[in-house]
């Protein structure tokens, strides 16, 4: 699925966070956003899955307009998202994490005739935990995860709602080198094998150069770039941004 | 075996114990605490559906205790309704309450709504006081609950009130029970677990929270219901806020997380007071040095402290 | 409904002035209560339920101290003082065990508290009502201002409560120790991120909160009953000037104390029978429409 | 699994544990009566029943001194109903049930007595309360129980005493501007409505100016005491009792309000007086219990005896309880037996020697509830005893309009 924003703009109080972002992600692309810190790329993650409201413009999937979605509607349409701090069920084991997750999707979530699971929902979970690498912490309590394995979870249960489109506030924050990669290389493993649109959010210029097929660069709410790796390295508006940063540096 | 076909299993042994019981040993005071514990019991649990299933810890769940409680006896002295239409209108009247004060009260979170819950039973009590030609005030609604024996049923006596409370506990548990473990009772824990998770999981939030708090008004209502058949009547201490506190204090005292712990609370809150108020005249300061020992001691409910106890002690002979 | 009488009062100057002092006693009084009540809640987020035996205790002791001594000034601060030890003594011993617990578990702990104190005070002073009756200083005769009575014991009052209001503001506007309480009470992760000893200061707000209940306590005393179980009233009346006011806000507290007060007053000429139920909607309006109060900061 | 099996493990210790907690079923030791005696030991009205408590001690250790019930002794068994209803009723069906009590004297408030009253129209067991004042407990023949007795005062009979007293303090100092104060529930407003309506009926040309109801226990009266005042009535009745009362007073006293109106209440006891460091003097006031009406030489000795013993004075509620020991004394006397079933016939329509009635008797008449128990009115003066130039109210006239009003009230 293709996602689009068209003149996005989100204001707190007289600060524009978003200022008139016009950006397209085609069908299938995996994506990058950077940015200095401040930039707005969590809010403007926000804007797209409807976690907060935009003041002016709209956000497209496949070309029909959403930006007057609630949250829930904009799940059922084909948006999944992990978070920037991983947001999961702490006091449940992964496996009843993501059999929940599937049962929410399923619109099973306000069923009060049988006993949970509902039927079904846990091969699926089965599924995605071994997609994700977490068939062998199935049992554990998710609280005890790693912070790596907690970051992983996030991303399961946001593909337990079969996303066409899936958002990934930095996959790999607070993580160390060896992590670091092994996230990377499920990322690109889910993505390939998923056929999503996947956009992540990242620091890391090393991980942003080396796997994202188009890069949108953010500055205190404006587009400052957007293209291929090879086309932001040589923007000049980039490089002026990150003076002095080196991370550029191929 | 199922959890459900094991969990009705032992529901079923269970009540079968209690209903034999009557036949073994005769004891009116033993028929008494079930029937005391069961009104409290059913209240308390129904709070933890809010409390520990959920995460929306509510100060003003007494509410609907008294309104079971003031509902069924004003249909049974009001109206020539039998017992058996009188109760389950009782049970529909609450759960339309619950609407109208849930619809108000989930839109705020933590301790918000805790008061606002608390304010509303402060309003309905206050109601109940000054309402005389209904409720009859501070004095309540005198004059005993009529008898209206079907089947052979007669409620105003204490053997058959002791059967009927025994069946209403076992199977208000067992539905509780159910509840918590459907899948409906998983969202409730995602809630719990994590809000803004369970909302991006495409659950509207609002629902399953109205949900859970009608659900729970009503069984709080049965607690009632059972209550007012305890005292013959309905009096305004049966929905003012240190009730809401009694069942807050069972669920603490018996464990959040055990889904027993309610129960277990209950009996204990109970078997304290019935002890302590026989013994001394200063049954507050033993009852509360006793309570004071639990919380610093277990800092948790008793049941939660005894299941993690095991689970350390298994985690460690691993 | 008595709105004749109500305009009739607003109409006379004399009313005006009487039932405004009367509504000022009133309110002051709570709002001392309510102020530990609300600081405490700002800093700990804790509902301290206990906060009623603080004021009977407070009240009990003056009463003591009077018999023995027969100076009512001193009865007053031995009153404050001694309560603010029992709180740092509370918190340090009790409340402090169950931090980062649930809310409910110290719910429990304040019950317990409470069915305690109620029980030692009938052990001590026994289970009748006692008044303290009024000191001789305050024995005379009413002012009168502009027609109204004002007693000379309450003009005493208000001026003292509204002097420890002051108090209370200056010294958390303008005293280091008092700017970190009111940091803490709007942001608590703040204050450990600044390195402040977290475990004195709450010892320290809870020590203030006993203090002014134990004063307001003492300064009842005069004229109320005396009885085991006389916080109660006086808590509910506290816990709902802090919610309308906002949790954590003593300026908020202190205008909704007074606004209860004056509703008192007038309420009583003009809707005897539900004052109390206009108090509790509009309790619910403030929470539901502004839930973290008239002047509370919301809390995420 | 585990998870389970543990809870259903503790949950059968807790079960256990509160088994053995349970009362076991208990005789009273020998052949004693064992009576059972719920009533408030906590809360703002412990006075109430602690006084309750002392009275039945005084009594039973008479009693046991002179041989007992029918050559019984007595046993008290004493607990808190804390004011609540259910827990009320709990205790008295506990009592009777496994506690070995053959019979109750219910010394709690209406609440209690009313929830008490089903427990013993169930039960059947002999009862007396000796707390509740509300008439319907044994006027409506719907509430009454067949072995349940009051043995208190009756509002009813307080009203018409007052009324009438009030007509007359009225006429008198032509008082026709009047003011009411009561606590702002049912027994507040029932019995307010009804003293008028019989001091209106004994002085028809009163003009209520104002009405002021106080919360129950609000802890400041100010702005009651002030809207009085302003309304600037000749006089003011109030049924405010207790501390509220204490509170009124010495709340009153500074804003001078007894110099303002004079203060009319039937319910200044000898607890309220303790609680007052200035009363004034001329508050109109009927006697809830009092050692010097009805003078006679048995009430003084009985309100010096209880003194003595117990170093406070007897409350209303003190005479109340006593009185229920004499009853039940004379009772078994004449039935010779002390068995509650036996009794019931026989104390319906006895009248015993008792220094509480006004003329040294009283009757248990066949509705269940007492009769020519002492209602007397005087005024306050600020030195002991107190209260003084006490008028005994007139019976006759008492339950010739009490009738009146058990017709007008379809109870009869």
């Amino acid at each position: 699925m293709k996602l689009e924003v068209r003149h996005l703009t989100k204001r707190f109080g007289g600060v524009a966070a978003i200022d008139d972002v016009t950006l397209a992600f085609p069908s299938g692309s995996l994506s990058a956003v950077i940015g200095p810190n401040g930039a707005g790329k969590s809010t403007f993650f926000n804007l797209i899955s409807g976690a907060i409201r935009a003041d002016g413009g709209h956000v497209l999937i496949d070309g029909e307009d959403i930006t007057a979605h609630g949250q829930a509607a904009i799940v059922r349409r084909g948006l999944g998202r992990a978070f920037q701090v991983a947001r999961f069920f702490p006091t449940m084991t992964v496996r009843e994490n993501l059999m929940a997750a599937v049962a929410a999707h399923r619109g099973q979530w306000g069923d009060l005739m049988r006993r949970f699971p509902p039927p079904g929902a846990s091969p699926r979970a089965r599924e995605i935990a071994a997609m994700l690498g977490l068939a062998d912490s199935s049992d554990r309590v998710a609280a005890t995860l790693s912070h790596g394995d907690q970051k992983l979870l996030d991303i399961a249960l946001a593909l337990a709602l079969e996303p066409k489109i899936l958002l990934l506030d930095e996959p790999t924050a607070g993580m160390g080198p060896e992590e670091r990669a092994r996230m990377i290389d499920r990322v690109q493993h889910v993505w390939s094998e998923q056929k999503l649109t996947l956009v992540f959010i990242e620091h890391d210029m090393d991980i942003v150069f080396r796997i994202a097929e188009r890069i949108a660069v953010l500055c205190y709410g404006r587009l400052l770039a957007a293209g291929t790796p090879a086309a932001i390295r040589g923007d000049p508006a980039v490089i002026a941004a990150y003076l002095g940063t080196e991370v550029l540096a191929p | 075996m199922t959890p459900l076909a094991r969990e009705g299993g032992i529901a079923l042994i269970v009540l079968a114990l209690l209903l034999g019981a009557p036949a073994l040993f005769s004891s009116p005071a033993f028929e008494d605490f079930i029937i005391r514990l069961s009104a409290l019991a059913l209240f308390a649990s129904s709070l933890n559906l809010l409390v520990g299933a959920s995460g929306m810890i509510s100060f003003g769940h007494g509410m609907f205790y008294g309104f079971g409680a003031y509902a069924f006896a004003l249909l049974m002295q009001r109206t020539a309704l039998s017992l058996l239409p009188a109760f389950l209108l009782t049970l529909g009247l609450t759960a339309l309450a619950a609407l109208l004060v849930g619809g108000v009260c989930i839109r705020l979170k933590t301790i918000y709504f805790a008061f606002v819950t608390l304010a509303i039973q402060m309003l309905f009590y206050s109601v109940i006081i000054s309402w005389e030609s209904l409720t009859g005030g501070d004095q309540g609604l005198r004059g005993g609950i009529p008898r209206r024996v079907i089947a052979g049923l007669d409620i105003n006596h204490q053997r058959h009130l002791y059967q009927v409370c025994a069946l209403l506990l076992v199977v208000g548990l067992f539905a509780m029970r159910h509840i918590t473990a459907s899948p409906f009772g998983m969202t409730l824990r995602m809630i719990r677990d994590n809000e803004a998770r369970a909302a991006f999981l495409g659950i509207p939030l609002w629902r399953p929270k109205l949900a859970v708090f009608v659900l729970a008004a009503v069984f709080a209502a049965l607690g009632g219901v059972l209550a007012s058949l305890f005292v013959s009547g309905a009096y305004p201490e049966l929905a003012d806020w240190p009730i809401s506190g009694q069942a807050i204090f069972a669920v603490m005292l018996g464990g959040i997380e055990s889904f027993l712990g309610p129960l277990a609370g209950s009996a204990i809150l109970l078997a304290l007071n019935d002890i302590f108020t026989r013994i001394t005249e200063y049954h507050g300061l033993v009852q509360g040095g006793v309570i004071l020992l639990f919380a610093l001691g277990l800092r948790r409910g008793v049941l939660d402290f005894l299941r993690r106890d095991r689970a350390r002690g298994e985690a460690a002979s691993r | 409904m008595d709105l004749e009488a109500l305009v009739a009062c607003f109409g006379s100057l004399a009313c005006v002035v009487t039932q405004t002092t009367s509504g000022l006693i009133v309110g002051l009084l709570l709002f001392l209560v309510a102020a530990g009540l609300t600081l405490i809640f700002g800093v700990l987020k804790i509902v301290n339920f206990a906060h009623g035996t603080f004021y009977m205790l407070g009240a009990y002791i003056a009463y003591s101290v009077l018999r023995a001594s027969g100076s009512y000034g001193l009865a007053v601060l031995a009153a404050g003082a001694a309560m603010a030890v029992f709180g740092v003594a509370f918190e340090r011993f009790l409340i402090a065990r169950v931090y980062g617990g649930n809310v409910l578990m110290q719910l429990l702990i304040c019950y317990a508290v409470v069915l305690i104190f109620d029980d030692l005070v009938k052990l001590v002073w026994g289970a009748d009502f006692h008044a303290m009756g009024m000191p001789d200083a305050f024995q005379r005769a009413p002012i009168f201002i502009a027609g109204g009575v004002v007693p000379p014991f309450y003009a005493g009052l208000i001026a003292v409560s509204l002097c420890l209001a002051a108090l209370l503001g200056l010294g958390l506007g303008v005293t280091r120790i008092g700017k970190i309480i009111t940091a803490a009470a709007d942001n608590p992760q703040m204050v450990s991120a600044l390195g402040i000893n977290t475990t004195a200061l709450f010892a320290l707000v809870f020590g203030l909160g006993g203090g002014l209940a134990g004063l307001a306590g003492a300064l009842a005393a005069p004229v109320r009953s005396l009885s085991p179980g006389m916080g109660f009233s006086v808590l509910i009346e506290s816990f709902i000037i802090t919610v309308i006011g906002g949790m954590g806000s003593i300026a908020g507290a202190l205008l909704a104390a007074i606004g209860i007060g004056l509703l008192r007053g007038f309420g009583t000429i003009g809707f005897p029978l539900f004052t109390d139920g206009l108090i509790y909607a509009a309790m619910i309006l403030v929470l539901l429409l502004r839930p973290s109060g008239l002047f509370g900061r919301e809390m995420v | 699994m585990t998870k389970e099996g543990v809870c259903r493990r503790t949950v059968l210790t807790a079960g256990v544990a509160s088994m053995i907690s349970m009362p076991f079923v208990a005789r009273g030791a020998g052949n004693a009566v064992r009576i059972g005696v719920p009533t408030v030991l906590s809360g703002p009205i412990a006075l109430l029943g602690t006084s309750s408590r002392n009275a039945l001690m005084l009594e039973a250790d008479r009693i046991n001194a002179g041989g007992g019930l029918a050559g019984r002794k007595i046993e008290l068994i004493f607990q808190d109903g804390k004011a609540q209803p259910q827990e009320t009723a709990r205790i008295a069906r506990e009592m009777i049930n496994s506690g070995g009590c053959e019979l109750l004297i219910d010394a709690t408030p209406s609440s209690g007595a009313f929830a008490v009253q089903e427990v013993v129209r169930d039960l059947g067991v002999l009862c007396f309360h000796t707390g509740s004042e509300t008439s319907s407990l044994t006027a409506d023949p719907k509430l009454r129980a067949p072995t349940a007795f009051r043995c208190a005062r009756q509002g009813v009979h307080d009203s018409i005493a007052g009324g009438a007293y009030l007509a007359q303090f009225a006429s008198e100092h032509k008082f026709n501007k009047w003011a009411t104060c009561s606590p702002d529930y049912a027994y507040g407003h029932d019995t307010t409505v009804q003293f008028l309506d019989f001091f209106r009926h004994f002085k028809p040309d009163i003009e209520i100016i104002t009405q002021a109801w106080p919360k129950l226990g609000q802890p400041d009266l100010t702005e009651v005491i002030t809207k009085l005042i302003q309304a600037k009535p000749q006089a003011l009745f109030t049924l405010l009792y207790a501390g509220d009362l204490s509170a009124f007073i010495n709340q009153g006293n500074v804003y001078a309000l007894f110099g303002a109106m004079s203060v009319c209440t039937p319910n200044v006891d000898y607890p309220v007086l303790n609680a007052i460091k200035n009363l004034p003097d001329g508050i109109q006031s009927g006697t809830r219990y009092f050692e010097d009406f009805p003078a006679l030489p048995a009430n003084k000795a009985w309100g010096e005896a209880y003194r003595t013993r117990f170093g406070e004075y007897p409350t209303n509620w003190s005479w109340q309880s006593a009185a229920s020991m004499m009853f039940l004394e004379a009772a078994a006397k004449k039935a010779g037996t002390a068995d509650g079933k036996a009794l019931v016939p026989v104390l319906s329509g006895l009248t015993i020697d008792c220094p509480f009635g006004v003329d040294g008797r009283i009757t248990m008449r066949d509705d269940h509830t007492i009769i020519d128990y002492a209602i007397g009115w005087g005024h306050t003066i600020a030195k002991p005893p107190f209260i003084t130039g006490v008028k005994a109210a007139d019976w006759g006239q008492i339950i010739e309009l009490e009738t009146a009003w058990k017709k007008q009230q379809g109870y009869i």
